[in-house]
């Protein structure tokens, strides 16, 4: 029996894998997804390939990373190459991904708690070092993969499977703490909102530079199908008056709580990429003569 | 001020000189005192001149102003290890001597120079009693300060004094100076070459003691000196390693210090990483994407990087992580070398994870083995952790060349146009290896994952798929085994004492040879470069010859022994030398090990062949030392 | 519709009723159809009425919608294992069922139930080939939406008609439905009650079909129920644990939510640190601080620990981390079981860091191991890391009662009055234990540290001192085995082949031994309890009463055997039973390999006492499975 | 031998050790600092041992927990309970001495790398949760222990052991990261300034909650005794004038990183400390009957 027998696959909607075209449903995995019914991963998936086919980006040139979390199954659903890595760890490793070889586009997608809690150490390195990823964190409120326990986004006073009494860590303000940390792409999207989350995606793409997008996601089964009207009700679209260059607005809309802005929150074309400095750097050690490797010996020679 | 010869006791002793063609100087001093400058020194020359060199360096945890101790032997003949006892003692501070204890020894006869100023006198010197050392004293300060005008330069006041004293090579001295001061100023050169004649100087006119230690040598053309960190280093680039991600940890550092400064040259990368967890991220994710890459750490570093390893076992991505040992466990003794990481090295992640482990066992070693790390890690598509230690990282070695091109570049695997028909990256295959693609190579897109998975690589919970997988990464040992035959003897065949090691102790176990040989005693020696997988037909084969197997490590667990008694068959009866690490292993202790275990008893001829100088007390049963030492095991 | 007994290719067999007073019931289907809680409520059933039962349940790594399987063993006397082929399996999907292929093997005459509706027909069923099921069709959606009112209570539809088909306790069902809903509402118990009638109803006038299982008991009073992951909960908490932080990982979280909910009833905290260092950070502050703490976590979670273990070792902080493992390595089988994480647990942080490795080997025993871990814990000084695995975590099993009193709890060694004249935190002791002080204790301030120390604490990077506190933290091995002879031995002394495992194996174990006994086969089971230190002493008694040795593990890599050899002398030939986790060991494997090496050789009376159903193919020899099975070794 | 003779060892001042009084230098351990000459971090330990001497806390019931590097050797030199823990991880094991025992005062001290590069994912987490520590985060903008490599604070264009062409990763801006992730208290200090650092200190010790001071601490030895200067010209003690309660001027001064102004930054008042969300959390579990531990077992009866 081959061993991939035994996995449910969508059978492809086109006969043909090998030249796929630009449309949405050809960055889609003959992996059906095991999301619960209902689940807002649904719409970040089916806006991320909105997203590649509209920008036309062959997939073979795209890699989207990974940690682990029910928003970390995202890459097996999608034909590009995808890495499910660590609980955490998807930001460093699509950091080398990128500086491996620039060309490609690489996208990040993970979970609040993957993001945040036992990723939180990355997160301000790879924006302030600038690295041109998107970054969707697919924020649930919860810690979906495992069954229902506190998240570091999970709201004050919730009964969670480790908070029997009620919660009491206050939560974490994904987007405040990206602007401290000097990002220069900060957007707030919801699952409940296609269009703008994939206007938002696309933008994120096309940016040169560190890219975070929270997307408000809803896990129907730890939080309740209540979820998707409690964020409609608390959130609101920014308006197109708003300016997302002006850093003391961004900054402004990241302190506010009681309600979510949605959209393009922060915008600053005027960073450098790294892989722009890593250039210049190398130009820089350039400057003198490059002896071949094999002669790097020489150097120790006294 | 005049050498005095301290007499044992009262009783005045004669003394003949020990004409020789290896010394061994160490040199003692806090870090303002320039030891290890002055070391540095020394064996930059010994390599200009052509000799034979090893330094090594000892801290205390300190930055500046804690201890500091360099050793370095000088030979015109290859020298194997760090040297045992020592020759020549320099001692700037016998406080900072004595929180060496346990690491430097010295010689019956040897000599030792310090301050003229140091309140402590010439029969009060807390060395081990029953020494008779030929004690000069010198007023290094008073000469730097007074005569060079720079307080600073005592160390290479020093460095004159010891060139006169020993007969040391002058003209290296003075490239040495320049080499190391060319890219500071004309002023600091000119500077260091007079207090390095005023050193002379002083030696020639007012020390007249006649001394023991006559070392002759003829010179030969330069040599190249490096570390065993720096041999990584091109080592890695000349394997073709174009990113490199890690953490600042000692004795690791100078790995990623050299790569930042070179790797640029050739449009690589080198990310100084947060933390270790996002070095060893950022690896495999520029592995993943098709460049050969590498990180470098110490323990605490690797025991970060655990979980990354075993993603990279499974997931199949090559990368190659060096560990340079240092004490543990936790923080341990950072600056001090130990082979206590070799468990680790092979278990340390959780679940079944085929890994390899190669160790290096000398500086120029560094060099092949990283690349045979990247040949093995591209071949196989498996992460090797190369283990090297304090000892072999931060030791300074002059050799005469390096071999660039000996070993083959490997490339990874590709797929064909077939394979690419429908792509399955973990294809269950015969050998374990199945052609990767990388972003960028159209048709080959895949999920690589942590997960369990099919062929394919989508996930699976199956038990079936899982143990065929499982199976798969497994069968890549026997062919690595095969293929990379790394393992070095010494000694003549036929000889039935062995003595078996790894990594640096490799040093100590080819002196012993070397010595125990000349002297018709039958000893052989063999130090496996690859651990993991254990070459175990070959260490069988060999240990049938044997009639007494000697195992030597730097763990106090026995961490090797352990090892290898889990893999295979012993020899019946074995001897155990183990140590926790922080100092190196002593060659007389090894020596009476020897003596003791081999099968025909050793003739005083013999003993005096090994041993010309009889500092090493083999006549004696072997001193008990604090540590286990020559435990036998009978298996 | 009725009962359907396939013939065997047209060939129409005789069967007989097997009376037992044991039954293996197999559910399987998509999250939503309720297998597993059926498969609870038939657990809780069954300790209300007495019985002894074994629950395991096994997902894919979905949380709704995937792959579910509830595998219960009931019995009214001790079941000791999980259960090896299933005599009744309830399938809602043969597609799901083929997802667990490996884990869920069928008797020949077994029972299967499954949906009217399923296009799948009875001659179609994806089963091994050559089986001669009863196979019985109900329409469980349509009795459930049409009588009952609502199609989620087509799993407790389906219990009713089991109750009436083979038998099972209906007074407890119905409690067992009273407890799982009395917090939800009335409602819905009078719901799910209806549905449990309607099945049984249905069963009782519509299946008329007669089937070849007989399961009969007698009641007796109600047992304790529980999960391993609770006993051990429950069993901290009774130790003294006053402090616990985690980080959620299946298959561990249970731990933390019970103790969260827990905790603060006796003033202890909980932390749901942000991730697993943190939390093995805190754990030891908190023991630091004088409070007993443990943290739990897989696989995943101890790599990430390893420096943190290495503290603990060398600060010599106690504190106990659980070990729930999983299928590795990375992120591997989350929801499975294995035993690959014993190497990790003994050798995995770097450097040589001695600590303890404790097993429980059943749900009970996770109660008693816990404690035994925090005795040993502060006692020593020492971290213990306690191995369970998913298949004790998880499941659920009924037993009598558990003792609360009968494992010492222990008290750290604080300082005396004289003792704090001069404090020394790490002073040299025979027993390699020092007194210990925490913030609060005037007098008894210290530094702890990482860092290679002084008995006062403070920093050396001396070799020397290193060296002796490294061998007291070694001292305290010896002691440790001597006060806890933690294993335990099954069968009758005199057997001359001995079964050796660890952890969840006892089970099988232990099953294996008593039905051997029963039929005169002379075989003896030993599980250790405590594996690091290893009771090498009793170990080695114990294998020269042998004369061949059976060592079962589920590890491919076989850790337990290369473990056992690393440590001691085995018997010069044994026979391995090694492969990954994710499955149970299946008995019939293990009674094959008993009959295959025991010295004398087996009556096929005995054979049929071993296995009066015929189920395990004792005559034949033994099946080739895929995995590596008896693999003899030449030692 | 006794192994303590070959540690260097200052005489005590006073011969009696048992019965400290509350003078600074009975905080003092008997270990000599083995700090370069210069070492900003020793007026860090002076204001320690004159902040507790103040506060008159008895040494037995303060607890100094470091990670390692330089600044970390802090706790060896201080009389009173101490933990040189692990690289980064000072963080949540003084959550760990803190929880155990609210009692006891927690002092955490690291450097740039240690609470900012390695130990970064920590610090969101112990500021939203106001965990009652007070955090000294002694900033010499390099790695000082490992000699010498680029820290999360040095300034751009840096040449370092491991920037041969000089640093190109922008600089962490650790009070703005703080202020994002809500703590309660943010002060900057400077070791060149030891009255204004000691008032901070114990100002952070007193407050209520989670206090982090940022301490300018040069390092002379691998960043120039020049950075005395350079900071004394880029520094300004915060004006009397300056509100330090009131959050959006405290966002402002985080903003600004051409000057560095030091004194406290921000305070509110008005956070619960977490030990006191355990304390009612508690009440609430023990609101129904309390089963002794031993009948816990009973739970599980069916
Ligand atoms: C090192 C490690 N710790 C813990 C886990 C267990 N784990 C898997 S996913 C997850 C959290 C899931 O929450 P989140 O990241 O918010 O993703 P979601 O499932 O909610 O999309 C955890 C704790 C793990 N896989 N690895
Ligand atoms: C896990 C780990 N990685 C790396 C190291 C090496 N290391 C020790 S201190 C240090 C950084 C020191 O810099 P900082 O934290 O700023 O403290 P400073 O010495 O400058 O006061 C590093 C990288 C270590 N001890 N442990
Ligand atoms: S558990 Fe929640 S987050 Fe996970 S798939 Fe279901 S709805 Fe989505
Ligand atoms: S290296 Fe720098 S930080 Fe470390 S002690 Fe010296 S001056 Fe201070
Ligand atoms: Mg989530
Ligand atoms: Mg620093």
């Amino acid at each position: 029996m081959s061993s991939n027998e035994d996995q449910i696959m969508e059978k492809e909607e086109t006969g043909n894998t090998k030249k796929p075209g630009y449309s949405a449903k050809d960055y889609k995995s003959p992996l059906k997804p095991i999301w619960c019914p209902g689940c807002g991963d649904f719409a970040v998936l089916n806006a991320l390939q909105q997203s590649f086919a509209k920008l036309r980006l062959p997939r073979h040139k795209v890699a989207v990373i990974s940690g682990i979390g029910c928003s970390s199954r995202i890459p097996g659903y999608l034909s590009t190459y995808g890495f499910n890595s660590l609980h955490g760890r998807a930001i460093p490793l699509a950091i080398g991904v990128k500086l491996a070889n620039p060309d490609n586009t690489v996208v990040v997608a993970g979970g609040d708690g993957d993001l945040f809690s036992i990723g939180a150490g990355h997160m301000p390195h790879v924006a302030r070092k600038n690295i041109n990823l998107t970054v969707l964190a697919m924020d649930n409120r919860i810690y979906g993969l495992t069954k229902g326990q506190m998240s570091p986004t999970t709201p004050l006073d919730t009964y969670t499977s480790t908070t029997a009494y009620g919660s009491y860590d206050p939560p974490v303000n994904m987007v405040k703490y990206v602007l401290a940390y000097g990002a220069g792409f900060v957007a707030r999207a919801f699952s409940g909102n296609l269009p703008l989350l994939t206007s938002l995606i696309m933008q994120g793409i096309e940016y040169k530079g560190f890219a975070f997008i929270q997307v408000l996601s809803p896990c129907v089964t730890y939080r309740g199908k209540a979820e998707y009207d409690s964020i409609r009700e608390n959130s609101e679209v920014l308006p197109d008056t708003y300016d997302p260059t002006d850093h003391k607005s961004a900054c402004e809309i990241g302190d506010i709580e009681d309600k979510q802005y949605l959209g393009l929150i922060y915008r600053n074309d005027n960073l450098i990429p790294y892989e722009d400095r890593i250039i210049e750097m190398r130009k820089h050690a350039q400057k003198g003569k490059v002896i071949p490797v094999g002669e790097l010996i020489n150097l120790y020679r006294t | 001020m005049h050498a005095v010869r301290l007499p044992e006791k009262g009783r005045v002793e004669q003394w003949e000189t020990r004409k020789t063609n290896q010394i061994t100087i160490g040199i003692v001093g806090s870090g303002g005192d320039g030891a290890i400058a002055a070391g540095e020194i020394m064996a930059s020359a010994a390599a200009h001149e052509g000799l034979y060199c090893i330094l090594t360096k000892s801290y205390g945890a300190t930055i500046r102003g804690g201890e500091t101790s360099a050793r370095i032997r000088l030979g015109a003949n290859r020298v194997h290890s760090q040297g045992d006892k020592l020759d020549v003692l320099v001692c700037f501070s016998w406080k900072d001597f004595q929180l060496f204890k346990g690491e430097l020894e010295l010689k019956d006869q040897c000599v030792i120079l310090y301050p003229e100023g140091d309140v402590i006198q010439p029969d009060q010197l807390p060395i081990e009693p029953g020494l008779h050392p030929t004690v000069i004293r010198v007023p290094f300060i008073k000469l730097a300060k007074e005569e060079v005008g720079n307080e600073l330069t005592k160390n290479i006041v020093m460095l004159g004094v010891l060139a006169e004293l020993f007969d040391l090579p002058k003209k290296g001295l003075v490239a040495a100076i320049h080499h190391r001061f060319e890219r500071k100023s004309k002023d600091l050169i000119d500077l260091n070459l007079k207090a390095l004649n005023i050193g002379s100087e002083y030696a020639k006119n007012n020390i007249h003691e006649s001394h023991p230690v006559n070392f002759f040598y003829t010179t030969s053309p330069p040599k190249l000196l490096m570390t065993g960190n720096e041999a990584i280093a091109i080592g890695a680039l000349n394997a073709g390693c174009r990113f490199m991600a890690g953490y600042p940890i000692t004795p690791a550092t100078e790995i990623m210090e050299s790569l930042t400064r070179l790797m640029p040259m050739y449009d690589g990368t080198v990310v100084q990483a947060e933390d270790e967890i996002a070095a060893a991220a950022m690896v495999i994710g520029a592995s993943f994407a098709g460049v050969k890459a590498m990180t470098a750490t110490s323990g605490p570093g690797v025991s970060l990087m655990q979980e990354m390893l075993g993603l990279a076992v499974i997931a199949e991505i090559p990368f190659v992580l060096v560990n340079v040992q240092r004490g543990g466990p936790a923080t341990g003794m950072p600056t001090k070398s130990e082979q206590a990481d070799l468990m680790q090295a092979i278990f340390g992640c959780h679940g079944d994870g085929f890994k390899v482990v190669l160790a290096p066992c000398d500086v120029q070693d560094c060099y092949d083995i990283i690349q045979y790390a990247f040949a093995i890690a591209e071949n196989f598509q498996v992460p090797v952790i190369v283990l090297s230690d304090q000892f072999l990282g931060q030791r300074k070695a002059s050799f005469t060349t390096l071999f660039p091109d000996h070993i083959e570049v490997a490339e990874r695997k590709l797929p064909t146009e077939t394979d690419l028909e429908n792509y399955l990256r973990y294809k269950i295959s015969k050998t374990g290896v199945s052609p990767m693609t990388h972003p960028g190579i159209e048709g080959g897109e895949y999920l690589a994952s942590g997960i369990s998975h099919l062929e394919n690589g989508y996930p699976t919970s199956s038990y079936f798929v899982n143990e065929q997988q499982t199976q798969k990464r497994y069968r890549k040992a026997s062919r690595i085994i095969e293929k990379y035959p790394l393992w070095h003897y010494y000694g003549q065949k036929g000889a039935t004492l062995g003595l078996l090691g790894w990594g640096s102790t490799k040093g100590i176990i080819r002196e012993a040879v070397h010595l125990c040989t000349t002297a018709g005693i039958d000893v052989v020696g063999m130090v496996p470069r690859i651990l993991h997988p254990l070459p175990i037909d070959e260490l069988q084969d060999w240990f049938s010859t044997l009639s007494n197997l000697i195992v030597i490590e730097m763990s106090y667990s026995g961490q090797f022994l352990q090892y290898l008694r889990s893999q295979m068959k012993l020899p019946s009866t074995l001897v155990h030398y183990k140590r926790s690490g922080g100092s190196l292993i002593p060659l007389g202790e090894i020596l009476n090990l020897i003596i003791e275990h081999c099968e025909e008893s050793v003739t005083p001829e013999q003993k005096r062949i090994v041993d010309p100088e009889g500092i090493f007390d083999l006549d004696k049963s072997p001193t008990v030392s604090m540590h286990l030492r020559g435990d036998i095991y009978e298996l």
